[in-house]
């Protein structure tokens, strides 16, 4: 059996620690008369990071030696490995939501007025790091209370081109009186089709 | 024969009235390699001069004792006593075998080796093959004979093949010590946390019940303006940077036609009357500018 | 940003991940509408496997999906990574366990009945603590037994994907040559059926 090319030692023997490993640990994996001197360690090291170059995983020294790791390039799909299984929103953030989305732009203020309740602020912070809502200005009162209104993340996430696609109250009101009149369940068809 | 191996036989073995336990001793005796060259017999047993030993069977006597544990019961021992005779499994020798068994029952009782109650009970099974091999045998019911070492075979045969089987497991790549799953560290571990699914219905829903809400709790209905013109409002403000002024023309995208630039215009009138947003003009017919309003 | 190679999207996840993974595992890393087709993963880790040929790491089904590994050609140097020698097994576990693989669900009565000796509980239980082995169902006869069978943790370990790539056992003979020698007029069907 041939000696397999140290780069690709080096390789393996990263890959079984699974952290980082010193040079000077990596030199102790051959015997002492057929290790290779110290600068090989190093040039193997460089044609592995070489090699990685465009594939996502890349060969990095930290301060406990050198390892393989994975790139950020390829977080959106490993990420994914340690994901946590999505909750449901909550009452009160869709309603926060769509007063955003009917009222904007519109104060934290504002939106409590109409719900009769505080709006909690981890309510505004999921939908601002989804992205849903952004700050659009400061109402000129006092307090410069922010004003929210939805972004194109949020047209995009429900399909819609422009907010006037959504139903208008009135037709949510229709709605409700057909509901009641023919004894329907959720009136979901109808209610898609507006969409 | 060597003056070692001489010196290796117990010299008691071959002058004093020989034991059965010291025949079996010396007839474990590894140091002697070439008995067939030897003048004279290295052990007596049973009266008979004993010139051979098996070739396998070269221990070092310090290892006797971890040679009779490494057996795993009597199936095992007995497998062994076969193959070194390269006897064939379908055709043993009762009579032999037994005798060798009993011997190493018998080394295995001296040497005080934890003897488990497996052997005794073999030795008795042996002992009755041997004695219903000797007698005439009564046909069985369908009138066939049936062999009596044909039970032992099987067992033997079976026990075989998952001592085979176990060295073949033992022999299969195995992780930790032929290959090595690996690991690597994700750059940026972050643990994604998956967003909750919202339906656009939900989301109406959600919306007509605030306001039916409201409906109840407030006396006035606030008038609504149509949506685009809210979402225009939003746009237009989203446009401007605070504390620098918009040129008023750059709110309008001719690509929108009049629809657009009507609606546009109503957002800005309606920003201008929730103060959201002052509209310059340093002089008549000069450009007007936009800025968010309360900002310097 | 471009999206990576497939290819090097699932390279990346078996290193993160760190032990198997299913190809509905990989799939899972992507959006269902952005999701390739399940055949592409399969190429992919094919694809994987010829590049990795000649670098003593390798990919391989085993039973909970394909890892990434270092094969044997590195053992003689990645093995020094740990200072403890890997764990050697006793006769008596390997041949218990090899009756358990072959034999499952099979009692402790029965495998004692095989190897011709008790089987010391230590084994059994070593056995599952490395979750090799585990209890299936009771035997229905008197003191109700336990039942044992092999884990999938078993084949990841041994590097197999499933238990019909174990080793064929040794054909057992039957007695007819004994029989036509010896002139018995021997059953042999007697003999055979336990096979």
């Amino acid at each position: 059996m041939r000696t397999p090319a140290l780069k690709y030692i080096v390789e393996a023997a990263l890959l079984a620690a699974g952290g980082p490993l010193k040079v000077e640990q990596l030199m102790e994996l051959f015997d002492e008369g057929e290790r290779p001197p110290k600068q090989d360690f190093f040039k193997a090291l460089h044609d592995l990071a070489d090699d990685y170059a465009g594939r996502g995983i890349e060969i990095k020294e930290v301060a406990s030696g050198w390892r393989i790791q994975v790139g950020e390039v390829m977080a959106p799909w490993v990420g994914r490995l340690w994901e946590e299984k999505p909750s449901r929103y909550s009452r009160a953030l869709l309603e926060t939501l769509a007063l955003i989305a009917y009222r904007q732009p519109i104060t934290r203020g504002e939106i409590e007025d109409v719900r009769g309740v505080t709006v909690s602020s981890s309510i505004i912070k999921t939908m601002l790091e989804r992205d849903w809502v952004r700050v659009v200005g400061h109402r000129d009162v006092p307090g410069r209370p922010a004003m929210y209104a939805t972004t194109r993340q949020f047209l995009d996430y429900f399909n819609l081109k422009a907010l006037d696609e959504l139903p208008s109250l009135a037709e949510l009101r229709d709605l409700d009186a057909l509901t009641a009149q023919l004894d329907f369940g959720l009136p979901a068809a109808e209610v898609e089709e507006e969409s | 024969m060597s003056e070692a191996q001489r010196q290796a036989v117990p010299p008691d073995a071959a002058t004093d009235p020989p034991t059965e336990r010291q025949a079996d001793v010396a007839h474990m005796n590894p140091n002697v390699e070439h008995p067939q060259q030897a003048e004279m017999p290295f052990a007596i047993v049973q009266g008979a001069p004993v010139t051979q030993i098996p070739q396998d069977l070269y221990i070092p006597p310090d290892a006797l004792e971890v040679f009779l544990e490494a057996f795993e019961g009597p199936l095992d021992l007995l497998l062994y006593l076969i193959k070194r005779q390269n006897l064939d499994i379908l055709d043993i020798p009762i009579a032999d075998i037994t005798r060798q068994y009993m011997h190493y029952i018998e080394l295995m009782k001296d040497l005080r080796l934890e003897l488990a109650g497996e052997y005794l009970l073999m030795a008795a099974v042996l002992a009755e093959i041997k004695s219903r091999m000797l007698l005439p045998r009564p046909p069985s019911e369908d009138g066939e004979e049936e062999d009596p070492r044909a039970e032992l075979v099987r067992r033997l045969q079976e026990y075989e093949r998952f001592k085979k089987a176990a060295v073949d497991i033992d022999d299969l790549p195995r992780v930790g010590r032929d290959l090595y799953p690996v690991g690597t560290e994700l750059a940026e571990r972050k643990v994604l946390k998956l967003q909750p699914q919202v339906d656009l219905q939900e989301l109406i829903l959600a919306f007509r019940d605030v306001m039916a809400r409201a409906d109840m709790f407030s006396s006035h209905q606030v008038e609504r303006e149509p949506l685009s013109v809210r979402e225009r409002m939003s746009q237009v403000l989203s446009r401007l940077t605070p504390g620098s002024f918009t040129p008023f023309v750059t709110l309008f995208d001719p690509e929108e036609g009049r629809q657009g630039a009507v609606v546009t215009f109503l957002a800005v009138l309606e920003l201008l009357k929730e103060t959201l947003i002052d509209l310059v003009q340093n002089e008549p017919f000069a450009p007007i500018h936009v800025k968010a309003a309360g900002q310097g």
